[in-house]
């Protein structure tokens, strides 16, 4: 029996880890599957006679989570200038720091 | 706020939502927006997003706008070069996390994936049934998803009334299956609703639940939602709607259910095993409603900023927590996410069968009326109250070690042992003997139960009709419980209580408890001034000698003999603008004179600088002032070269011609009168008793009541000093009362002050 | 404004079993805060002590003077006990009290005018009297010409128009406010006025006592109070009265109590022009004036509403 | 209500000036309020305070007697509109109505009827005030011989006639009686008024609505008749309601003096039965009337009218008292249950409902307490170990009882030691704290 | 000349709250119509100087088993009805009641334990009966109350239920029930004007909207301390109109219960003679104890006997008909 470890990147989250098991324990000569979403990584324990890290790298990549594949984090415009959600967001936070603020009091009502 | 949970939470936040986005757009392609969306059995629609948004979602393409409004939510993740405070993008994309979970949750439902399969799942009562499928069959092997309404209504009411503390949501698997069962029995022992979802490399804690066979469902309290962290979006809904029920919160009152749900609902999350990229990012959703959440891994923590009572994160590394083994860390862990929930234990109501108050103090239990009788002439009663650590008391715990006194005879009598452990933040040792003293009142005011005494002395009765209404031991435990949380709030967190009438076991505790006695008598003698780096003050009698300050230290007591160091501290601790205030010793400036230039201050200050400079220890220079109300005078008598101590208790005449009452006079109103001062009894047991001065050995004559009642006492000073028969080589009022007598008897009883350097 | 200091008073189970149990350091330790805090003399409440009064009596004087030096007003209706502790006082006591029961009024003021001790006439018969109308009356016809009989100068008595309690007997609370304010003309010079404020708030909250006692001292200064038994431990109290004494009107709440303090002297009441709504002190002070006038019902909540 | 002396006060000069003979204007105003002092030794009182005094020193609504001797009934003198304000004074005159059209022999039936009963509740004796004797046959003499029968019962009475004539004839056969004369009106009301003048009898004033009403007085009190009685007329239940009400506040708040008098109900005329005719008559007792007359006699209706009366005029600034005594509940026997508790009437009735409601035969014990509840009167040494025990030893109920079990309340379980040492023999219970609790507590007691 | 009367006139700056009982089946109940209390303007009947919305209304006290314990003029009053409370409730709709009070008891007519299912079928039975709006009413004992009410908040979700009673000692999870559900609840203090708002405060707290919130000051029966109900009626119900916002509830008292347990209506011999007629007695007793504290201002009276309702209905139109 071997072992091979993919850094699979989309694998951000424990849904993924079940479909990313799902997937390799349907692989014939898959023996065993450790999947990590916090340090987005798969290391599989499995028999080079029946498969091989390139079947198992392929069976992941059909199955959406292909090694090193990263998913298109959509971008968050970081702009600077008067209007843009630069600004927007240090008002949201100034916002969020009063809110705080004022939860963290007795709250007169409760 | 840390950076990195910002960057891993506001990550997850970003792909969670381009994941719904994505899903979102595959539904409408394939069912078109007029699609029913929709939980079951609720009137609230997808609550989170009722709840935070106003919108109230029926159809597929009503989704749309609620992504829009999480996508507008979302921040960058935050660049290495940028220092921006996180907190607040952190729980903004934690909300929209949250939106986004919803949605999929909601889709999934369209698609016939919700309630989760589980083959082999079977569930303990839950209403969850889909139109498509006979009831049976729903609930076979399925998990039970949402919680419907009528059973939000159900629990909701017990949360309100108080009887349910709260909700625990637990994300991923426990280390084994045996700590997975263990945490939640701790939480249902607490009467806490457990809510289960999320895995760890596919294992859920529903896993290892069912495999230990405990029952999930409605019927036994612990909810398995689902085996993903996207399922826990249902405990966001639970408290979401919880807020609209009980609360009368109306959709998009987004602010107004988050404080609620801080206020009124006592819930935290607990994660078990790895965090990943979107269990930050719904933490940040969680933590908005006032939740923390404690994860058994190593995590950076989220100290208090306010959103939350206390910590926001805390890490509690699993393996490194306390224990003999992990079933006790698993006890631990529970306690752990109680304490930080903030909420403490409030017991309106003393639950025993017998009426109580404070009006029952003054009751006597006649020996025909006694059931039975603990201590006093025939047997051995003791309490003993000791503080331990949080994590080592369990707040609640009544435990009898023995058999109650249901079969001693009538009018009988058993030895019977009190032990109260008690933890709290504020909580410190030396508040021990101080509360010790309260299990007198507490007992006391129970109709019927007679009790006087303390610690090894302590004597209990219990009358007959006390004993038929059906009070039993457990109830003093009940008392002792309800009274130290009330009346202590501010410093007992956890109140645990053991009785014990088992004889082995008593035996052992008695000695525990002794051995804790003697600490505690001796704590003061072997704590020194020198090992502390504050004294406190005591400005109680200040009204008639305005310009007088005691100055405790753990050497001098006060010289009422009220107060000792400890004493003061914990005054100031529970009354922390009262009369005893710190005075840090400061400055040195001659340790061995007793100065040190902190009291110095401070009784400058504080006697309208009228005092400029005063000794701890001596009575020749700079003596401490005295109110009046002194327990001893100690005064020199220079023909003797040494100093007489003469009792309050003691009327008679003494050498320095002059009785207490005259002494008092010149001793008191606050004024330094080198050669007079007022003391405390047990300074005269203390190392540091005129220690400049020549110290005890200047002890020349002494009040005979003084001799009998410190007996013990000064025969260890005798010993201290190397002399053991000193205190037979002083002179008392039985002896001699004039100063004439005094020399003559001194030099007959080869006193050593006579062979000391002259005292002037 | 003279505080006599309340503390030690045997309805307090603390209290009743240091005296039971002859705890000196606590009697003691209650006798020097209080004098610390700035009481001009302490009160003394031993309750009716059947079997031990003069024993308890003694014993209780005895330990208090030796640490305080300040007056004692002794309050017990055992005339043995009055008696003993009267002989041991060493300053000028205080018989607390003489009503016109008829048995306090044989007794109370010849002990007071024997021992050269000054004496708290309390406006009451046998039962409580409603209005100031009847108080008064019963100071003017029944209380006075015994103070005089006895020889009791009129500057050694201070009349107690008797404090009931605001929550039960709220409608009675102006009432005592304006029998100080008639007390004070009743005899030229005016007689002194002594009250038990803390009688107030009996079953209030603890923690919504010391507003409403106060509150209403502030009312009852206005009228002309001399003195109360009251508690000196509590902070709020010196300061409203050096707040009126010294009409300090450096502060919000300040000038609201001096604008109470002066509605109360012209017979007027505090107008809600006067408080700003914004200051939850000055609005808890409001509602509490509120709550004193009869004006809204008490609840212990009140101040929430 | 005459002025009390801190209304004079204000009015005087506040000078403390002592030419008064009194120490301070405070101390003159009490002795005015008293009548022990003339305004005239004040040497500076203003003409305006004078006239102002004098204008007040007559009560807002006048006190008016009918009848003499023990049996007498005085109305008015009222002073607030709500009871809990202070008190209600006079209790109204609740009369019964005969007619002279009846026998003779059924009028002294009646009459007889209404001056024997009475009715005992909690101690206290409750009876019916007196009768109306109406002129219904319209003939004189008849009338007179009816208010000639009734009179002997010695009841103070009320005269129902229009007519002058038949008037005159009754208050010939009831003089020296002060009979209300009922009554003058828009046609007879000048010689209706002589007639009260010359007999010295209060005379009863009828109108409809309250500008007539005023007309009438005033024309009335010109001719030199003071005690009046009102009737405006009004005979419903909404109707009475509000006419008694603003007549109460014009006097009360307005010192509206033209209607500062009694007013007179007959709540029969406005019902159709005599059931409803009783529900009138209580609305009446509470809301202003000063004379009730009923049409007929009936215990069954009697008795609620006068417990409602008595509980309405209690005084609530002082709780009433129950007597002191043993109470029974059901039939007890020697070994039945004993209880004990204070005197104050709401804690005596919270625990005698409680007991009569459990329906287990006991004994209660009531002690002086002086009116106090349960634990203000033990805080107050009323209800102590000293007094329970002595009301146990001078009511006789050792001798009642057979069993030595004294079951005290809850709230005071404190004094069962010292209450074993004052009552050698006995053994003392510590009962529930809240009276609702006490059937379950009898359920379980045993002797 | 006589003098111009001016008919005085109080202002008065506060309004007791409208509180609605019971809904339709457009509102997401049952009932064919609701009952609407409060909204007065004035003391109870002055029309003349203020606004009366409502008048008083009458709710008959029914129990879920017959009463054994009540006098047997009650029982007589109800006979064929009293064994099966649908059909005493159908009886008391016909009777006059305005509303129908449930009392639950203790123990079933077999005398076993009384449990959530039997009390909810016992409240879906008799809402099917009547179509009045329903109050329902615990035995009185703690764990009990709330095992029970919770039953019945659930059974009768969306009826808008008056449930009872809380206490200072009891309210929490009677009050979370009837939050969870949308119902009322009925606020219970022992003739006290202070305890009275204090109880208003609390469960306001707790976050019950005013307007699902009755006050129930209580009260003794004539003869029996009527006159602390009626004072303490009349000093909330002033304060109310003067602006005291937690006295401004529609007050609920329970005169039937309170009379029917005097002796005077309960016992029929040995009494002395001078009581009159027993059954003409214990009539007048509960009727006057109710007219008496109608006009200190209940707004819902509790009653038991059908011939007391009848008079008591007849004195309330009367009294509301302006001039009547």
């Amino acid at each position: 029996m071997e072992q091979t470890t993919y850094k699979v990147p989309k694998m951000y989250a424990d849904h993924h880890v079940k479909a990313v098991r799902d997937a390799l324990l349907g692989l014939d000569g898959v023996e065993g599957v450790m999947a990590s979403a916090a340090f987005k990584v798969v290391r599989v324990d499995y028999n080079p006679d029946l498969t091989s890290p390139e079947a198992i790298g392929e069976k992941l990549r059909a199955a959406g989570y292909g090694p090193d594949e990263d998913w298109e984090v959509p971008s968050v415009p970081e702009g600077k200038e008067d209007g843009s959600p630069w600004f927007r967001l240090i008002g949201r936070v100034t916002e969020t720091n009063r809110a705080d603020l004022e939860m963290s009091g007795e709250f007169r009502l409760y | 706020m840390s950076r990195y949970i910002a960057t891993r939470a506001i990550r997850g936040a970003n792909r969670i939502v381009k994941e719904a986005e994505d899903l979102f757009e595959k539904a409408l392609a394939e069912h078109g927006p007029d699609t029913k969306v929709a939980f079951p059995n609720t009137g609230y629609y997808l609550p989170v997003i009722l709840g935070i948004t106003g919108t109230e979602v029926e159809r597929l393409g009503g989704l749309k706008p609620v992504l829009e409004h999480a996508r507008s939510l979302l921040h960058p993740v935050p660049k290495e070069r940028f220092w921006t405070p996180y907190l607040g993008e952190a729980l903004d994309c934690g909300i929209a996390t949250l939106l986004a979970e919803e949605v999929i949750m909601g889709i999934r439902f369209v698609y016939g994936e919700q309630p989760e399969r589980l083959p082999g799942f079977r569930l303990a009562g839950g209403t969850f049934t889909s139109p498509d499928e006979s009831a049976q069959e729903a609930i076979e092997g399925r998990v039970n998803g949402p919680i419907d309404d009528i059973q939000l209504r159900s629990w909701g009411i017990q949360l309100v009334d108080g009887r349910m503390p709260g909700f625990a949501a637990i994300i991923g698997a426990a280390k084994s299956n045996e700590v997975a069962v263990k945490i939640v029995r701790e939480l249902q022992m607490r009467n806490i609703l457990v809510f289960l979802c999320g895995n760890v490399n596919g294992r859920s804690i529903i896993h290892q639940l069912m495999e230990e066979g405990v029952e999930l469902g409605y019927d036994t309290y612990t909810v398995p939602f689902g085996t993903d962290t996207i399922s826990a979006i249902y405990a966001a809904g639970f408290a979401t709607r919880a807020a609209l029920t009980f609360g009368g919160k109306k959709g998009g009152q987004t602010r107004e259910i988050f404080l609620y749900n801080k206020f009124r609902v006592f819930a935290f999350g607990l994660a078990l095993g790895e965090v990943d990229d979107l269990k930050y990012a719904t933490a940040g959703g969680v933590i908005s409603y006032g939740f923390p959440v404690i994860a058994d891994t190593v995590i950076p923590e989220i100290l208090p900023t306010g959103v939350t009572q206390y910590e926001h994160v805390i890490s509690m590394p699993f393996d490194d927590i306390e224990g003999k083994d992990d079933l006790e860390r698993a006890t631990r862990l529970v306690q752990r996410c109680i304490e930080v929930r903030g909420v403490k234990v409030k017991i309106a109501e003393i639950p025993i069968p017998i009426p109580y108050g404070s009006a029952f103090e003054g009751e006597r239990v006649k020996r025909a009326d006694m059931r039975i009788e603990f201590g006093g002439k025939y047997s051995r009663a003791f309490e003993y109250l000791r503080m331990r650590g949080l994590d080592e008391v369990e707040d609640g715990k009544i435990e009898i070690v023995g058999p109650g006194f249901e079969d001693v005879e009538e009018g009988g009598y058993m030895d019977l042992g009190i032990v109260v452990e008690v933890a709290g933040r504020k909580m410190q040792e030396d508040f021990e003997p101080v509360l010790e003293r309260q299990i007198h009142y507490f007992i006391n005011g129970a109709s019927g139960v007679q009790h006087i005494g303390q610690r090894d002395i302590a004597w209990i009765r219990v009358s007959k009709s006390a004993a038929e209404k059906g009070l039993t031991l457990r109830h003093f435990g009940d008392i002792l419980y309800a009274r130290f949380h009330s009346d202590f709030e501010a410093i007992v967190d956890k109140v645990q209580v053991t009785i014990y009438t088992e004889p082995e076991e008593l035996k052992k505790w008695l000695e525990i408890a002794r051995a804790a006695y003697d600490v505690r008598n001796k704590r003061l003698v072997e704590m020194t001034d020198e090992s502390v780096d504050t004294f406190y003050s005591c400005t109680l009698c200040q009204s008639f000698a305005p310009n007088h300050v005691c100055v405790v230290s753990p050497e001098r007591l006060g010289l009422c003999g009220a107060y000792n160091w400890l004493d003061c501290k914990a005054s100031h601790q529970i009354n922390p603008t009262g009369p005893n205030q710190p005075v840090p010793k400061g400055e040195p400036l001659d340790s061995d004179q007793g100065y040190w230039q902190g009291p110095i201050n401070f009784v400058y200050e504080h006697s309208n600088h009228t005092v400029e400079r005063v000794s701890m220890y001596s009575i020749m220079e700079n003596p401490m002032t005295a109110c009046g109300c002194f327990e001893c005078i100690a005064m020199v008598i220079p023909e003797a070269n040494g100093i007489m101590v003469v009792s309050r208790e003691d009327p008679s005449m003494t050498p320095a011609g002059m009785t207490f009452s005259t002494l008092a006079g010149m001793a008191g109103g606050g004024l330094q009168t080198p050669g007079v001062m007022g003391v405390g009894k047990y300074y005269l047991a203390s190392k540091k008793f005129i220690k400049p001065d020549g110290g005890f050995k200047r002890v020349v004559w002494m009040s005979s009541f003084l001799k009998e009642s410190m007996a013990e006492e000064l025969k260890a000073v005798a010993e201290r000093e190397g002399d053991p028969d000193l205190i037979d080589r002083i002179a008392d009022e039985r002896y001699v009362t004039t100063v004439e007598e005094l020399l003559p008897w001194l030099e007959e009883h080869d006193h050593p002050a006579l062979k000391m350097p002259p005292i002037l | 404004m003279e505080i006599v200091g309340e503390r030690i008073h045997i309805i307090s189970p603390r209290v009743k079993n240091a005296i039971a149990k002859r705890e000196k350091g606590y009697v003691q330790g209650l006798a020097l805060r209080q004098a610390k805090a700035g009481a001009h003399a302490l009160e003394l409440n031993i309750g009716p002590q059947k079997k031990a009064g003069p024993e308890v009596m003694g014993w209780v004087v005895d330990t208090i003077q030796e640490v305080v030096d300040l007056p004692l007003s002794l309050d017990t209706t055992n005339v043995a006990a009055m008696e003993t502790g009267l002989k041991r006082a060493k300053k000028r006591a205080i018989v607390n009290s003489a009503s016109a029961a008829p048995e306090r009024l044989e007794t109370m003021p010849p002990l007071a005018a024997k021992y050269n001790a000054k004496l708290i006439a309390l406006c009451m018969g046998k039962n409580i009297l409603p209005t100031a109308e009847e108080r008064i009356n019963v100071a003017l016809e029944v209380l006075m010409p015994r103070i005089l009989e006895v020889g009791l100068s009129m500057e050694d008595v201070y009349f107690d128009p008797l404090i009931l309690t605001v929550s039960g007997m709220q409608e009675y609370a102006l009432q005592a406010v304006e029998t100080v304010r008639f007390l004070k003309q009743v005899s030229d010079p005016p007689p002194k006025t002594m009250v038990g404020l803390s009688n107030v708030s009996n079953g209030v909250p603890h923690e919504g006592r010391s507003l409403i006692n106060c509150t209403y001292l502030v009312m009852l200064m206005a009228a002309g109070l001399d003195a109360a038994i009251a508690d000196p431990l509590d902070k709020r109290l010196w300061e409203f009265m050096r707040i009126v004494e010294e009409r300090d009107d450096s502060t919000p709440v300040g000038r609201l109590l001096l604008r109470l303090y002066d509605a109360i002297a012209s017979m007027e009441e505090l107008s809600p022009d006067d408080v700003d709504m914004s200051d939850p002190e000055q609005v808890a002070i409001y509602k509490t004036v509120q709550i004193l006038e009869n004006k809204v019902i008490y609840a212990d909540s009140y101040l929430r509403v | 209500m005459a002025l009390t002396g801190l209304d004079i006060y204000k009015l005087l000069p506040k000078t403390n000036c002592k030419e008064c003979g009194y120490p301070t204007c405070l101390a003159f105003a009490m002795k005015l309020a008293a009548k022990q002092a003339e305004l005239a030794a004040c040497p500076y009182v203003t003409e305006e305070a004078k006239a102002k005094l004098a204008a007040a020193a007559a009560p807002p609504i006048r006190l008016v007697t009918i009848g003499r001797g023990e049996r007498k009934v005085e109305v008015g003198n009222e002073t607030v509109l709500f009871r809990h304000d202070k008190t209600f004074f006079h209790p109204p005159g609740l009369m019964v109505r005969v007619k002279d059209t009846q026998s003779i022999d059924m009028i002294e039936k009646r009459a007889r009827e209404v001056a024997d009963y009475s009715v005992e509740y909690v101690g206290l004796e409750l009876r019916l005030d007196g009768l109306a004797v109406e002129n219904a046959s319209g003939e004189a003499s008849a009338f007179a011989s009816a208010v000639e029968r009734v009179k002997e019962t010695g009841l103070p009475l009320i005269l129902i006639s229009s007519d002058p004539r038949a008037m005159e004839a009754a208050l010939a056969k009831s003089d020296g009686t002060s009979p209300l004369i009922y009554a003058a009106d828009e046609e007879n009301w000048e010689a209706m008024s002589e007639l009260a003048k010359r007999h010295q009898a209060p005379l009863a004033i009828r109108a409809s609505g309250l500008e007539p009403l005023v007309e009438l007085v005033e024309k009335v009190r010109g001719a030199g008749v003071e005690d009046l009685v009102l009737d405006p007329g009004c005979r419903g239940y909404n109707d009475c309601l509000v006419t008694f009400t603003h007549i109460r506040r014009l006097a009360l708040q307005k010192n509206f003096k033209p209607l500062g008098f009694p007013l007179i109900a007959f709540p029969g005329e406005g019902a159709n039965s005599p059931e409803e005719e009783a529900i009138l008559a209580g609305q009446h007792i509470a809301k202003y009337a000063g004379f009730v007359v009923m049409e007929d006699f009936d215990p069954a209706l009697a008795y609620p009218l006068l417990t409602l009366r008595q509980n309405i005029y209690t005084d609530p600034r002082e709780p009433i008292q129950v007597t002191p005594g043993i109470y029974e509940f059901g039939e007890p026997v020697p070994d039945s249950p004993l209880l004990i508790t204070t005197n104050f009437s709401i804690t005596y009735f919270s625990v005698a409902n409680e007991v009569e409601g459990s329906g287990i035969p006991s004994w209660l014990l009531v002690a002086d307490s002086e009116g106090m509840s349960v634990l203000t009167g033990w805080a107050a040494g009323k209800f102590d170990a000293d007094k329970i025990a002595k009301t146990v030893k001078t009511t006789g109920i050792e001798e009642k009882v057979s069993h030595r079990k004294l079951t005290i309340p809850g709230a005071v379980a404190v004094l069962s030691g010292e209450l074993e040492d004052e009552l050698p023999g006995w053994e003392i219970l510590v009962g529930p704290r809240e009276a609702v609790d006490l059937p379950a507590y009898l359920k379980i007691w045993k002797p | 000349m006589a003098e111009k009367v001016e008919i005085p006139v109080q202002k008065w700056s506060g309004r007791v709250r409208e509180v609605t009982l019971g809904a339709t089946r457009e509102e997401g109940g049952t009932r064919a119509r609701t009952v609407t209390l409060g909204g007065e303007t004035t003391l109870p009947f002055l029309h003349f100087e203020g606004k009366l919305s409502h008048p008083p209304r009458i709710a008959i006290e029914i129990q879920d088993k017959k009463p054994e314990a009540w006098s047997p003029l009650l029982l007589k009053a109800w006979e064929g009805a009293i064994d099966d409370p649908a059909a005493w409730a159908k009886k008391a709709e016909e009777r006059g009641a305005d509303l129908i009070l449930l009392r639950l008891s203790l123990d079933d007519a077999q005398g076993e334990e009384n449990t959530p299912e039997k009390v909810k079928s016992t409240v879906r039975k008799v809402l099917s009966a009547t179509g009045l709006p329903l109050l329902v009413f615990g035995p009185g004992q703690v764990d009990k109350d709330n095992e029970l009410l919770v039953a019945v908040a659930e059974e009768a979700a969306g009826e808008r239920v008056v449930l009872g009673v809380c206490e200072d000692k009891n309210y929490r999870t009677i009050v979370a029930a009837a939050l969870a559900h949308g119902h009322l609840v009925d606020s219970r203090t022992p003739m006290d004007v202070n305890l009275a708002k204090q109880l208003i405060i609390l469960i306001h707290d707790m976050g019950l909207p005013l307007d699902r919130l009755l006050m129930d000051p209580s009260t003794g029966a004539l003869g029996y301390g009527i006159e602390y109900g009626y004072s303490v009626m009349e000093r909330l119900r002033l304060a109310a109109l003067q602006g005291d916002t937690m006295t401004q509830q529609p007050i609920l008292v329970t005169p039937g219960e309170e009379a029917w347990r005097a002796k005077e209506a309960k016992v029929g011999e040995g009494v002395p003679e001078p009581w009159g007629d027993w059954e003409e007695r214990a009539i007048m007793w509960e009727t006057m104890t109710t007219t008496a504290l109608i006009e200190a201002g209940a707004d819902v009276v509790v009653m038991r006997h059908p011939e007391s309702v009848r008079l008591v209905k007849e004195a309330i139109d009367k009294l509301w008909m302006k001039g009547g």
